[in-house]
């Protein structure tokens, strides 16, 4: 049953050599079943293989290469912590694709947008199954190739473009360090092997690598300062949306901390800086969330200061909290993103909350899934599962500190206050747009099931960890909040830090400068420096050769007048 | 050894004689001759050595030898060879004959410089190469033709020279010490040298190489004859005569010149770094899609003096493997810059936009080499920049650290190449066919190739690390 | 007895004075002139070397220069009716279409 | 014999400026016959009496008369007045000073000695001509075969 792992993430990348080398013969239908269907039985496999699991076990394709003492492999590694992230990728991947097979149906690039969903889902599967952090760097790089492709897969609209190409470039701000923190390893430990590379880390200036790692993690994970590219990364469809903020990408760097929890440990510095970066975009995201307009941006704003509060847990030590919540979050923010899908779908594309308006009748379905998935959000206590990995965190938070744990708690309420704004707007007062509600089982169906996930998910024992959850001051806060949002429902605007003018100012215009200034290629000077000089020489030369005879006489006679004058006197 | 050589000098006179059969002839003759000489490659036999005496009174030898780095870039210039026949099939439609009898032996050349012992006939297959290359771009290229073949022709020539003069000086200073004159590399190998004619006599080499690498600042012959060569010579000029660069570097610079190579390597590996960073930010700034790529060139060739000069086994793996890998997925860009433009009948990327809407194929394709270009792990160019900048941080941190910050200017140029060739709104009437089956297949080896690089490269790596080459 | 040092300074004098000619005069036909004198000149000067020592091979030398001279002369004349009958002009400096 | 060759000497040189400054032709060629003859002289002085022969002969003799049918065909006038400025004479007549006071810096230098005023024989120069000088002897009746030819082809009228 174990020697299956490799189908994990084999079979959604089965399933994009399908769709990218076959799928030119293959019909609408047969795309979606391949595409859907590669990754249910990804899901089904990893299911197998979690029922069998009893003990962290590697499963080695083949050695990728031998440079010396450095040998890194093509392997996978099963433990607690990959087998919760392989189930809720592998499961919520599917129930995305599924729902993606009625939102995207009529779309040109409907194989398009399947072959790179799954190629998505295998990376993402591939980052967390892999066995040394190279073959997790290939993970994470495919990870960031197809949220470009995804975001920016109705290519034809310059803007999305624009957008694809931030997230793809800023994210790779993030991965330079996290490369160079490879470089580092290999250097200071001689490989890069999970396990063996965390056992010998004590050995090494921890803080260096860790500090490199983060890099990579605050890229990934869309955390201060590197979060710009999260919001316009809604140029996507929504299901991709859903998939880069549910269940992978944006999870990544939290994984990757949770992974290297080792290092961590060994540099609180860099530790405590994860707690302070979290903590940062938890306010940050949740001030955000509350001035926006667009319902998707509400939710990637809400995604940022979630994943916030999970480094928070990571800088404090809690990595069981932070992979916890990582699951709560995943089916609740997949099933809003899925709802407000199936919302602006029946709007006819219609992305401004203001414009909506008293959904609760016309689209029932997506209101009661909405109202779950923000119950969640908010952290209802005892029937939802965000309950749960919320107060794991809190308690956590309160362990370490009275001042840690009431900024987590102003998040708390920051969440439930945007979210449930969100659902008064949206659902309730008076229409103001025409409905025209689309109903696909294959719409409704993923999002009843992540509905159910949202509400029951905190009781899923989970190998990473065991959660005793208590109603606490946090349940109130958020109470609270849900009555603040109700007064909350006009638009709101404050000013915040303009990070995107700022990265403009400092890096996109110089950069621009720089480019156009050098875009000619000045070092052609030096190829002009050696023409200038061979046609000014030619140019003196033939001056000389006038025609006439007396002047080459002189010359003649010059040259003798002068060697003479040379040997007499030298 | 021989009969590759042989195979590839007669197949191209016989391919210009067969010119007059019909136009198809010469295709065949040159496609014949490069599989005779593919299988001659294969044979595990020839991989002795040829040593016959040639001019004994200068003690110049045709002293042919192989050993793994060698090997490689023998296949890959077979391989090139190849594909630069299939692409060029409908491009080139004069002096058919003539075309591919240049080319044959500049692939004759290119080989030759990657088995020569002896530095007389390294320096007489450098200079080999070089005369048909620029007919190629004289003859079939596109724009301002001449100028540009001269001007790489110069450029090579001229450095050419400063490496003559140094091979004649080592020989003349292996003379005096030992008493008898050899060009031969082995019998060089190891001749005491003060410290100033060590250096002067590697700077010459270096010269040579560094222009050919190309190495910033001298390479400001590459983009103007990239972007004038047909695309075979593009495919020819990026994928194995920059490689000659490389290749001269480590099988004559390092081993010979080891005191004087390890003072150079700050200077040379700075050099490196600049070479990556510049050519990454001119090449974003490009219009023309053939001269951007022969700027991402510039930035790529930059891993290679870096790793090269890292003077660490990782490094120099990783170097060789750019090589490899660089061999593949920038003729790759090239073939189809040369597809877009028998399209489109335009290079400039402000004329295009949106070409995914029309040909999906071609698109997808483009995607997998810039995503190569960029160094996207799974695909040989990163495992390559991977281990460079890895043997790199080993040795300089901080220039490793330099380097990685090109990554992303790799990031910025290669998306942009996308957004403005196949994404964004499509141009009306901006109409073209999609690849050919011609093309999917030479495109399609290509990508198989690069994927192995990626995934499988020990076998390239086992090859090159029982290379000749280094101290 | 004559100082073989006068004989040569004798020499060197005439060629000065051939060579002024040879560079002033526009006219072809002095200029011709004036090369004879400059041949005549280094004549002189193997004579008076030859003189010096008592041998005959200065003398020979002369005789040489002498056929020299002859030749130059017959074809310099042709030349300068062949450019006169063309440029019906004796200038020198109108012979100048081989300018650079 | 010394007075005779500084008489003569001095002769020469006078004659040879007058040559060089004369604006009629014909009237340098007659300075020019004076020049030769009295180098023929410094000839005789020098003991070499076949050269000064040969001097009268062939140089006042034969070249002189070469001119003189040139000059009388073409018949130039003296164009050349208004070519000729005083301002034409200074650069040429600077750089030959500069090269006369070269040479004789070099002549004087050396040490000074005396010819031996033995005179050569017409004998001993034949014998010289036709005896080591073969080739040369050869090679100038080339010359002057190819003079010839020369000019026969040059002067025709095409």
């Amino acid at each position: 049953m174990q020697d299956l792992l490799w189908l994990v993430p084999g079979l959604p990348l089965l399933g994009f050599l399908v769709l990218s080398l076959a799928g030119g013969r293959l019909s609408r239908p047969a795309m979606a079943a391949v595409g859907t269907g590669s990754v249910g039985a990804s899901a089904m496999v990893a299911t197998l293989v979690a029922l069998g699991f009893h003990e962290p076990f590697r499963q080695v394709l083949w050695e990728w290469m031998r440079v010396g003492e450095f040998a890194p492999t093509i392997g996978f590694r099963l433990d607690a912590l990959s087998l919760v992230m392989i189930l809720v990728i592998t499961w919520v991947g599917f129930l995305i694709h599924a729902y993606s097979c009625a939102f995207m149906a009529g779309d040109a690039g409907y194989r398009r947008f399947f072959a790179i969903m799954n190629l998505f889902v295998a990376a993402m599967l591939t980052l967390v199954l892999a066995d040394n952090l190279l073959f997790l760097y290939l993970g994470w790089e495919g990870v960031g190739l197809c949220s470009y492709l995804l975001i920016g897969f109705w290519y034809q609209d310059p803007a999305n473009g624009r957008a694809a190409r931030k997230a793809f470039i800023v994210t790779r701000v993030g991965d330079t360090a996290f490369a160079i923190g490879l470089f580092f390893l290999i250097a200071q430990v001689g490989t890069l092997d999970i396990e063996e590379a965390m056992t010998r880390a004590g050995s090494i200036s921890a803080a260096t690598a860790a500090a490199l790692l983060l890099g990579g993690a605050v890229g990934k994970s869309a955390q201060i300062p590197l979060q710009v590219w999260l919001p316009d990364a809604m140029a996507g469809p929504t299901p991709v949306s859903a998939l880069i903020h549910a269940a992978t990408m944006v999870t990544a760097g939290v994984y990757l901390i949770a992974r290297t929890q080792a290092l961590f440990a060994l540099a609180p510095v860099v530790q405590t800086m994860v707690a302070v970066i979290g903590a940062a975009t938890l306010l940050l995201g949740g001030i955000g969330a509350l001035a926006q307009r667009d319902i998707k941006r509400v939710l990637a704003y809400s995604t940022m200061s979630q994943i916030g509060l999970m480094f928070l847990a990571l800088g404090l030590g809690a990595w069981p909290a932070a992979i916890f919540h990582f699951m709560t979050h995943a089916f609740f923010k997949a099933l809003l993103f899925l709802a407000a899908g199936s919302v602006t779908l029946s709007l006819h594309h219609e992305h401004d909350i203001f414009r909506m308006g008293g959904l609760w009748k016309s689209l029932p379905i997506s209101f009661a899934t909405f109202l779950i998935g923000a119950a969640s959000l908010s952290g209802m206590p005892f029937v939802t599962a965000g309950f749960f990995s919320k107060e794991s965190i809190l308690g956590s938070a309160w362990e370490r500190g009275v001042g840690w744990w009431s900024v987590a708690l102003v998040g708390v309420l920051l969440t439930s206050l945007y979210i449930f704004r969100v659902v008064f707007i949206v659902f309730f007062g008076e229409a103001k747009t025409s409905v025209a509600p689309r109903r696909d089982v294959l719409l409704t169906l993923p999002m009843v099931a992540l509905a159910i996930l949202a509400l029951v998910g905190g009781w899923i024992p989970i190998p990473v960890g065991v959660f005793e959850p208590h109603v606490g001051v946090a349940s109130v806060v958020s109470m609270a909040g849900i009555v603040i949002a109700w007064s909350l429902r006009a638009p709101l605007a404050f000013p915040g830090v303009d990070f995107d003018g700022l990265y403009e100012r400092a890096f996109v215009r110089p950069f621009l400068r720089l480019a156009n200034a050098v875009g000619r290629d000045p070092a052609d000077a030096v190829s002009f420096g050696p023409a200038w000089a061979a046609a000014t020489a030619h140019r003196l030369a033939s001056a000389t050769q006038t025609g006439s005879l007396r002047w080459y006489a002189a010359g003649i006679v010059f040259g003798g007048v002068v060697l003479l004058a040379v040997v007499l006197w030298w | 050894m021989v009969v590759i050589l042989g195979a590839l000098l007669l197949g191209g006179l016989l391919a210009w004689v067969a010119e007059r059969w019909g136009e198809v002839w010469p295709r065949g003759v040159a496609l014949m001759a490069l599989a005779i000489a593919a299988a001659s490659s294969l044979v595990p036999s020839w991989r002795g050595e040829v040593a016959w005496p040639w001019i004994p009174r200068l003690g110049v030898g045709f002293h042919l030898a192989v050993d793994g780095l060698s090997l490689l870039l023998v296949w890959l210039a077979l391989f090139l060879g190849f594909v630069s026949v299939v692409v060029s099939w409908r491009e080139i439609k004069e002096r058919v004959g003539l075309f591919h009898f240049n080319l044959l032996w500049v692939l004759a050349g290119v080989i030759g410089v990657f088995l020569a012992a002896d530095l007389m006939l390294f320096y007489l297959f450098w200079e080999l190469m070089l005369i048909p290359m620029a007919f190629l771009i004289l003859v079939w290229g596109y724009g301002d033709r001449v100028r540009s073949a001269l001007k790489f022709f110069i450029f090579t020539q001229a450095s050419g020279l400063a490496m003559l003069v140094s091979i004649v000086a080592l020989a003349v200073f292996h003379a005096r010490t030992t008493g008898r004159l050899s060009f031969d590399l082995m019998e060089l190998q190891g001749t005491p040298l003060s410290q100033g004619a060590a250096r002067w006599v590697m700077f010459g080499f270096v010269a040579a190489f560094a222009v050919k690498l190309p190495a910033v600042p001298v390479h400001t012959w590459l983009p103007d004859a990239h972007t004038d060569a047909p695309t075979a010579g593009s495919v020819v000029l990026a994928g194995l005569l920059l490689k000659t660069g490389a290749y001269g570097l480590l099988r004559f610079v390092v081993p010979l010149f080891p005191q004087a190579a390890a003072e150079a390597a700050p200077i040379l590996m700075g050099v490196g770094v600049a070479g990556i960073l510049y050519g990454a930010v001119v090449a974003f700034a490009q219009t023309d899609f053939k001269r951007l790529v022969a700027y991402t060139s510039v930035a790529h060739m930059g891993f290679v003096l870096l790793g090269i000069f890292a003077l660490n086994p990782m490094a120099r793996q990783g170097a060789v493997l750019q090589m490899i890998a660089h061999g593949i997925s920038t003729p790759a860009l090239f073939i189809i810059a040369g597809a877009l433009q028998a399209r489109l009948h335009t290079r400039d990327l402000r004329e295009m936009g949106g070409l995914w809407a029309v040909a999906p194929r071609m698109g997808a394709v483009a995607l997998f080499f810039i995503v190569a270009t960029l160094g996207l792990p799974g695909l040989g160019n990163f495992v390559a920049e991977f281990l460079t900048l890895a043997g790199t941080f080993q040795m300089r941190a901080w220039m490793a650290a330099v380097a990685a910050a090109g990554v992303v200017g790799a990031a910025i140029y290669a998306l942009s190449l996308m957004q403005r060739s196949f994404h964004g709104p499509h141009r009306e009437g901006l109409v073209m066919s999609d690849l050919s089956v011609r093309e999917v297949v030479v495109l399609g080896v290509m990508m198989a190739v690069l994927v192995g690089l990626g995934l499988v490269p020990q076998p390239v790596l086992d090859l090159a690390g029982g290379a000749h080459v280094g101290p | 007895m004559i100082s073989t040092t006068h004989g040569l300074i004798l020499a060197a004098v005439l060629f000065a004075l051939g060579l002024t000619g040879l560079l002033a005069r526009r006219d072809v036909i002095f200029v011709l002139m004036s090369i004879e004198i400059m041949m005549n000149a280094a004549g002189l000067a193997f004579v008076v070397a030859g003189a010096r020592w008592g041998r005959p091979d200065g003398q020979v030398m002369f005789l040489f220069i002498l056929a020299t001279a002859a030749a130059e002369v017959s074809v310099g004349l042709a030349l300068i009716l062949a450019l006169f009958r063309r440029a019906r002009t004796l200038d020198v400096d109108a012979a100048n279409r081989m300018r650079g | 014999m010394s007075a005779t060759f500084y008489v003569a000497g001095a002769v020469a040189i006078a004659s040879t400026a007058m040559v060089i400054s004369r604006r009629d032709a014909v009237h340098a060629l007659l300075y020019l016959v004076v020049s030769f003859l009295s180098l023929a002289t410094v000839f005789l002085t020098l003991g070499a009496p076949f050269i000064a022969a040969l001097e009268v002969i062939l140089y006042a003799g034969a070249i002189v008369v070469l001119f003189v049918f040139v000059v009388t065909m073409l018949n130039p006038g003296s164009q050349e007045t208004q070519w000729r400025r005083p301002r034409a004479w200074i650069g040429p007549s600077i750089l030959t000073l500069v090269l006369a006071g070269e040479l004789v810096v070099v002549m004087a230098r050396g040490e000074a000695p005396q010819t031996g005023g033995a005179v050569t024989t017409p004998r001993e120069a034949g014998l010289a001509l036709f005896g080591p000088y073969l080739l040369g002897v050869e090679a100038a009746s080339m010359l002057l075969l190819a003079g010839l030819v020369g000019a026969f082809h040059l002067g025709r009228k095409t």
